[in-house]
This record gives structure tokens, C-alpha cells and sequence, in this order.
């Protein structure tokens, strides 16, 4: 029988070793897997290298992996955000080194690596210093830099769902980076909400297939879903509203 | 007495541009001010390139969904029709010219049509693109909204960018405060000016040949 | 109001002219857009340029569109099938010109140009005479050859179902081609068997989002369906089973 | 003497070399059988590149499905836990390397590892590829299944294919009727030989230098 099921996000993350390349999912902090990286925070490896979207937010999460000295290179496309303090200050201070990858070249070089493509042209960022140095080339009268396949030894994704063949759901836009992810690290870890019997996942809408992934890790439902649905409450961060229970009584009125 | 219509007036404007049954990405900042003036009664789509395509307007603050953001992090909805997909489907969306409009903020413009609009190249400033590259090329037209001028009262209507690129030659058309600019191949034209703005007017704030 | 419903399959593809590239959907018969593909026969538009896995079954659809010397050049990956005998014939008398991609390099094509990709390395067919004449790079120690995106000015696919945003769901493995190739054309045309109300498809599982739509027309359910659940009776090609009933009966004793 | 083990059997050996857990492309033809000797108490998952892991066995003839389909053509069925997806998807996840096993047969295979299965070169067939190429490249295995002689005698393992190259350096093991063949830096060695077989009858029989 196959079990890709794991106890809990230690034990999941427990293989991770010093010097390896991680990517992470999540566009901001929707689809960051959040109890993946507290338990890679409390495992200890460093000399990391993070392929994310974004270079954590607040105090928590990546931001906390960042802040513990754990990180040498983040590859991204949005390291600047209005809650980025940690990665503001390291950079700053010269010590993460940052590469910079437009946000659809990023997309399609980690999609690349996944699907088995040397090296692609791509007509976004040339002519533009995030491209010095590629190799231009036009075709059809358009430029175009050639990019290379982005790798991982890890990769962390957060889904809504999982089954104990690794077959994986996701919610809204919090599916962004964790489908390409999965397909592009050596081993694929999953965070889900809960687990599905075999075969209660419909295969046509089954987005990551288990062949991507390794591992899957029940976390718990997010605090805004009940039984499956959304029931609201919390703000964009995930945090408690103040007084939501008030609030959506006098939305009823 | 040179005419600036308002920012409000400037999202108007843009979107009176945009048909019904267009598919169209508005830029975090200012060009998101456009979808509050899309007409109600029009379905036109918007694509946020974290994933969606038939994105709504902002949640009441007691339905924020924290799994429904558009590009600028900020809670939205999804409407009736809408889709998800990954960032590798999203942005082979826009890459591959099937965006009808986009809308972006710029630093500058230039006759060429290059835009500049992720960074002012400064030293100590912590880069970040984002999606603003693939925006610039990413639809069939790809509309700037911004001030003509600075606050320093520099164009950001130029002959070449000094801030570093975001895209070469990728700009249909600008609409400022001042007027709206088409970019064609020989440059700059002027496609509607605001109130008594003239040409003349616009060539002597921009310091640029502008046909009218 | 956004509605891409068109009445008939006629009307669908009555715009398409002489000389057009046509990329046809389908893996032999599943998939295949039998009704749009009878419109075009039809129609009458010649000199056409077809793309498609296979090169027509039996002495119907696609096969029928070439056996009326509609089709100037076929690109695709496997015209030879027990039951191609049009093609054979028209390909021995040298009557239709053949370019034989490997599958997965169809796929990818295809796929690149709706991507807006200028070109890709591919380590499919590498020192193989289906790679004679193109670059061939070496990275990172594999050898790969370039390949380039294939568009069409149309696009025929199947789905299952539809709505008006033509957002479009396919079924089981009937899906093929057809997502990738409504990405790639100026125009696509989808066969659907019936539409639903906006909104009522998943939009967790739509897996054409209508921006790649152009037309949705309905045709009726395939004979292997009732109110959407499969009922069987058919063999492969979807031709009734000579005494469906009976044996069916014999299995429920 | 020389053993030559039938086609179930070798089917039923290449079969004990899957472990459970495996995802496996199994190609058109002889490399079908193979299926019918995986054990049944275990999980090896079959891909089929028209769009589905997950496979199951054939159907009833009552209970055909002429929208779930193999790479053959031919009605399957699917099991729980199977998923569906487009064919850039699917080929994607064979070319990035993400199968365990493929098997496929083969006219060909040179010490190199090369691999011709897909035409005869002859000038009057008609030319087909399908798949093949990319199967031959797509998996961490490449199993081959074939006869080790053709039917006039003449030795499928080759010094070099003369037959229109499949894949380079592609092939991992070949299982033949008379033994089965890993594909090493330094050529062919003969990791079991079945029945009596020797390396030395295997070396008259392929005109080979093999090692044991």
C-alpha cells in the first residue's frame, strides 16, 4: 500500500539537511505553508537557499526562518513588502544575497525544471537589467533572453486537501506557486487541511497528482473554513478579527 | 491655465476605454482606481495574475478571505464564471497575448514606448519586480495611468528613460492628468487633451515633439 | 453581457477561410470534435493545415476531411493507425504533406505558443532524424534541440461542458489536447454536450478558463452518457454495441 | 541447448523488478503484458500519456468508455486515486524525469544504450512516432522487453542501431527471452541468464563482447 501520509510536520521535515535549496509556496502569505516552516524553524537546518514568491512577511513563518540566520540566498521576485522588515535589514546589511527573477520567469523556470526542458525564451524582462548578461536572441522579429530550469532539493507546499497517494487540492488563489513547485524539488512536501479517502478527490480536479509529491502532513483546518466552508471572520493575514462575532451580527441586522 | 482632471476623473477616463468582454489586468497602485468606474452593467473580466480570472470587488471586512487576494495582497472576491489556476498557467496567460488590456503606473515612458516603473535605481532601495515585467509585455494593449509630471514637475513623458527599464517598447498608449498619448512609431501623439490643454502646451511641459 | 454560445456547430466555424492552420483536438477518437469537425467538411474550406495527434480514424471526421483533398500538410505524431487508410493512401500517392513530431514535443509546442515562450530546448528526439537540422546545445551535461512554438488561426476542441464565459471542463482522458490547443490559436471553436449557468462550474476545476474561448457550442450528450453519468453500451469508437442490452442484462445475472 | 522463456513469462519478470510504489509508463504492444503480473496486493501506479495516472484494467465490453483511453487506443478503466491531465501535463511529467519505469520494445539496442523502436526506415511506411521518443527519455528506467533474435536470427543487442535512432543512451536494462541486460558505461553485461544460458552463448548468439 502506498502511504505518503506523515505524522506531523517535524517528523516531515526532519531529512531537511544544511546547504539545501528550498522552495516555498505562497503569494504573500496565502498558500505558505505555514506549519511546514515552523517545524523547518524548530528543526535547525541552515545555509539555506529559498526559491519563494516573496521574503516573508512580519515576524512569522519565512520571515522568522530569515531572521534566525538560517537563510544565505533568497530567490524571488517581490522581496519588498510593507510588513518585509527582516529581509529589509539582512539585505541591507549585506548579509542574504537576493535574486532577483521576475515573477512570471520565476513561474516558468521552476515549471521548466518540473517538465524536463533544458532552457526556454522568454520576451519578459529583456532589455532590462534583470536580464544583463542572458543571451538575446530574436525570433519572429520579437527579443527574447534564453532561462534556465529553477531546481529544489525541498519544496513546501501548503493544499486544502491530500490523499495517502499524495493526490493534492488547493484553495482560490492560494494555489499560485505550490502546483509547479511540487513538480520541480527532489522531494515534495505538502501541508493540507485534511486527508481524503482514496479516491474521494474527483480526478478530474485533482491539480498536483501524487507522482510530485512525497509527503503530506495534516495541519488542521484554517481558522476561516468550518467544516469545509468559508465562515470569514479573520483579516488577509489570517488573524482573528477583534470583534467579528459583533461585527457580522450587525451585517445580519 | 493648463487643465488636470483628478485621479478619479484619470480612472474614468480609462475605463470608458475598455469594452465590454475584455479581459483585463489593472497594475497594483493607482490603475486599480479603474475598476471602481468599469460600468455595472458591462461584464468585463479581470485577471490578478496571483491566480484568478473573474476577480470582484473588495469583501465586507468580515468575509475577508485570506486564501482570495489579488496581485497587491488586499482581499478580494472571485465572481460567478470566475477561475483558479497556477502561477505557471497565469502568467503563460499574459506572456502569451491573451490579456486585452493591461493597465500599469509608471516612473517614465519613453517615445519608444519602453516603460520604467519598478524602480528608481536607487542605491540604498531594496529591489523588487514582482509581476511588472511580465505585465509591461503581457497584453494585446498595455495602457499607462499617471501624473504627466512629478512633483518636482519633471515629464515622465521622455526620449529616453534614465530609470532602469521594466519593458522595451511595450506601451500602447498613456493617459495622464494632462491628456492621453498614443505611442506610435515616430512617437508620441496627442489623443485627447484635457480641457484647454493644447499640444503646444503639452510639448512645452514634456520638453518633447508631439503630434497632435 | 459576455456570451459565447453560438447556436450551431455551422455557425461556429462558418469564418474559417482557405489556407487556414487548424489545430484539431482529440488522442484517436477521445476528444475528437466530431461535430465541428462535420461543419467544416461541410463548410468547404480547403488548403487547410491541420494539426492533430493522428491523422484521422476510419472514413469519418478528420479522415473525411482528407479524403475530400481538404488538406494541404498534416502536423502531428502518429498518422499510421490500424485504421488510417485515407491518410496512407493520400501520404503513398503524395498528396499531403507530413511534418512527424514526437508527441511530447507537439504537446510542448503547442503548449509554448500559447505562452508567449520564443522557443525551448527539448531532449526529446535529440540524434534522431526527427531532430536533423535543428541547434542542438548541451546543459548542464544532457543534449537538447530547439524547438518552436506551433500556432494556428483556429482551434477545434471537446469538452463536456461549457458556459457562456466558455470556461470549459473535459472528461477523463477525452481532455488531451484540447486544453493546450485552446491556448494557441487565434480562434477556439468548443464542442460541448451541454452548457451550464455561470457560475455553476467549479471554479476550482475549470480547466479552460473562457479567455481562451472564442465560441461554445452545444451538440448534445455522447451515447455513452445519461444526465451526465456514464451508462456504457459503445465500444471504443462510440458505436453502439450490437446487442448492448442483452449482454448487459447477462452481466446483471 | 538454449532456454528461451516465453513472452508471459518474461512479462511476469520484468514485473518482479517494479517495486510497490512505483509510477510506471508501460509502451504500446509486448510491454502491455507486463501489466497482468504486478501483484495485485500491491500499489504500483500506471501512467498512461494521454493524460491519466492511475490506470486500471480493461473494462467490460458492456461497460466501454470510448472517453477513457490508453496510449493503445484501447479502452481502460481507472482506479481510486487517479488523476486526469492535459497532455502538455502529462509529457511534462514524463520528460521531467518523474516515472520510475518505462518499458518499452524495441528493433534495437546498441551497447551505448541507444534505442530504435519507432521505424523500420523503410521507404514505403508510413512514418509514426507518437510517443516513443519521449517515452525513451522519460523515466528513471528505461526497461526494454523484446526477443533477443528477430525471426531470422539476427541479434536485437547491437554493437550500433542501424535502424532510425528512438532515444541516445536511453536505455537502462533489457529484458530479453534468452536473459536480461544491463546497460553499463562499458556496454552490455548479462545480469541473469535464464535456464542454461552462458555469457558465452549469450556472446555467439548477439556477436558481442558481454560481461558476466
Amino acid at each position: 500500500m502506498i502511504d505518503k501520509t506523515v505524522a506531523d510536520a517535524a517528523t516531515a521535515v526532519a531529512g531537511i539537511p544544511d546547504g539545501s535549496t528550498i522552495m516555498v509556496g505562497g503569494f504573500g502569505r496565502a498558500g505558505q505553508p505555514a506549519e511546514l516552516i515552523d517545524a523547518l524553524i524548530e528543526q535547525g537546518a541552515g545555509d539555506l537557499t529559498i526559491v519563494s514568491n516573496n521574503a516573508g512577511n512580519g515576524d512569522t513563518g519565512l520571515a522568522a526562518l530569515l531572521a534566525g540566520g538560517r537563510v544565505r540566498k533568497i530567490v524571488c521576485s517581490f522581496p519588498r513588502q510593507h510588513d518585509s522588515w527582516v529581509f529589509d535589514r539582512l539585505y541591507r546589511a549585506g548579509r542574504i544575497e537576493l535574486e532577483l527573477v521576475p515573477q512570471g520567469n520565476l513561474a516558468e523556470r521552476i515549471r521548466a525544471a518540473g517538465a524536463g526542458i533544458g532552457a526556454f525564451f522568454s520576451p519578459t524582462g529583456v532589455g532590462t537589467e534583470l536580464s544583463a548578461g542572458k543571451e538575446v536572441r530574436e525570433i519572429d522579429g520579437r527579443l527574447y533572453a534564453l532561462e534556465y530550469p529553477i531546481w529544489a532539493d525541498f519544496a513546501l507546499v501548503s493544499g486544502l486537501r491530500g490523499d495517502r497517494w499524495g493526490n493534492i487540492v488547493y484553495r482560490k488563489t492560494a494555489r499560485n506557486f505550490g502546483p509547479i513547485m511540487a513538480t520541480a524539488a527532489q522531494t515534495t512536501i505538502v501541508q493540507v487541511d485534511d486527508m481524503a479517502t482514496l479516491g474521494a478527490l474527483d480526478p478530474e480536479s485533482i491539480v498536483t497528482p501524487g507522482i510530485f509529491v512525497d509527503a503530506v502532513v495534516a495541519v488542521g483546518s484554517r481558522s476561516w473554513l468550518r467544516d469545509g466552508a468559508f465562515v470569514g471572520g479573520v483579516d488577509a493575514d489570517g488573524m482573528p478579527l477583534p470583534d467579528a462575532a459583533a461585527t457580522r451580527a450587525e451585517v445580519d441586522r | 491655465m493648463t487643465t488636470r482632471i483628478t485621479r478619479a476623473q484619470l480612472a474614468a477616463r480609462v475605463a470608458m476605454d475598455i469594452p465590454e468582454g475584455s479581459y483585463v489586468n489593472l497594475g497594483i497602485g493607482v490603475p486599480t482606481l479603474v475598476a471602481d468606474y468599469l460600468p455595472a452593467d458591462q461584464e468585463i473580466i479581470l485577471h490578478t495574475e496571483n491566480g484568478l480570472l473573474g476577480m470582484g470587488a473588495a469583501p465586507h471586512e468580515t468575509q475577508v478571505d485570506p486564501d482570495l487576494l489579488n496581485a497587491g495582497k488586499q482581499p478580494v472576491t472571485e465572481l460567478p464564471g470566475a477561475a483558479f489556476f497556477h502561477h505557471a498557467d497565469s502568467f503563460g496567460m499574459m506572456r502569451g497575448g491573451h490579456l486585452d488590456v493591461c493597465v500599469l503606473g509608471a516612473f517614465q515612458v519613453s517615445q519608444a514606448g519602453d516603460l520604467a516603473n519598478w524602480s528608481t535605481g536607487g542605491a540604498d532601495a531594496i529591489p523588487a519586480v514582482g509581476g511588472a515585467m511580465d505585465l509591461a509585455i503581457g497584453a494585446k494593449a498595455v495602457y499607462v495611468m499617471t501624473d504627466l509630471l512629478t512633483k518636482s514637475g519633471e515629464s515622465k513623458l521622455v526620449s529616453a528613460c534614465t530609470y532602469p527599464l521594466t519593458g522595451m517598447a511595450c506601451v500602447t498608449r498613456v493617459y495622464t492628468d494632462h491628456a492621453i498619448f498614443d505611442v506610435r512609431p515616430d512617437g508620441f501623439v496627442v489623443r485627447e487633451a484635457f480641457g484647454d490643454n493644447t499640444v503646444a502646451l503639452l510639448a512645452a511641459l514634456t520638453g518633447l515633439e508631439l503630434k497632435g
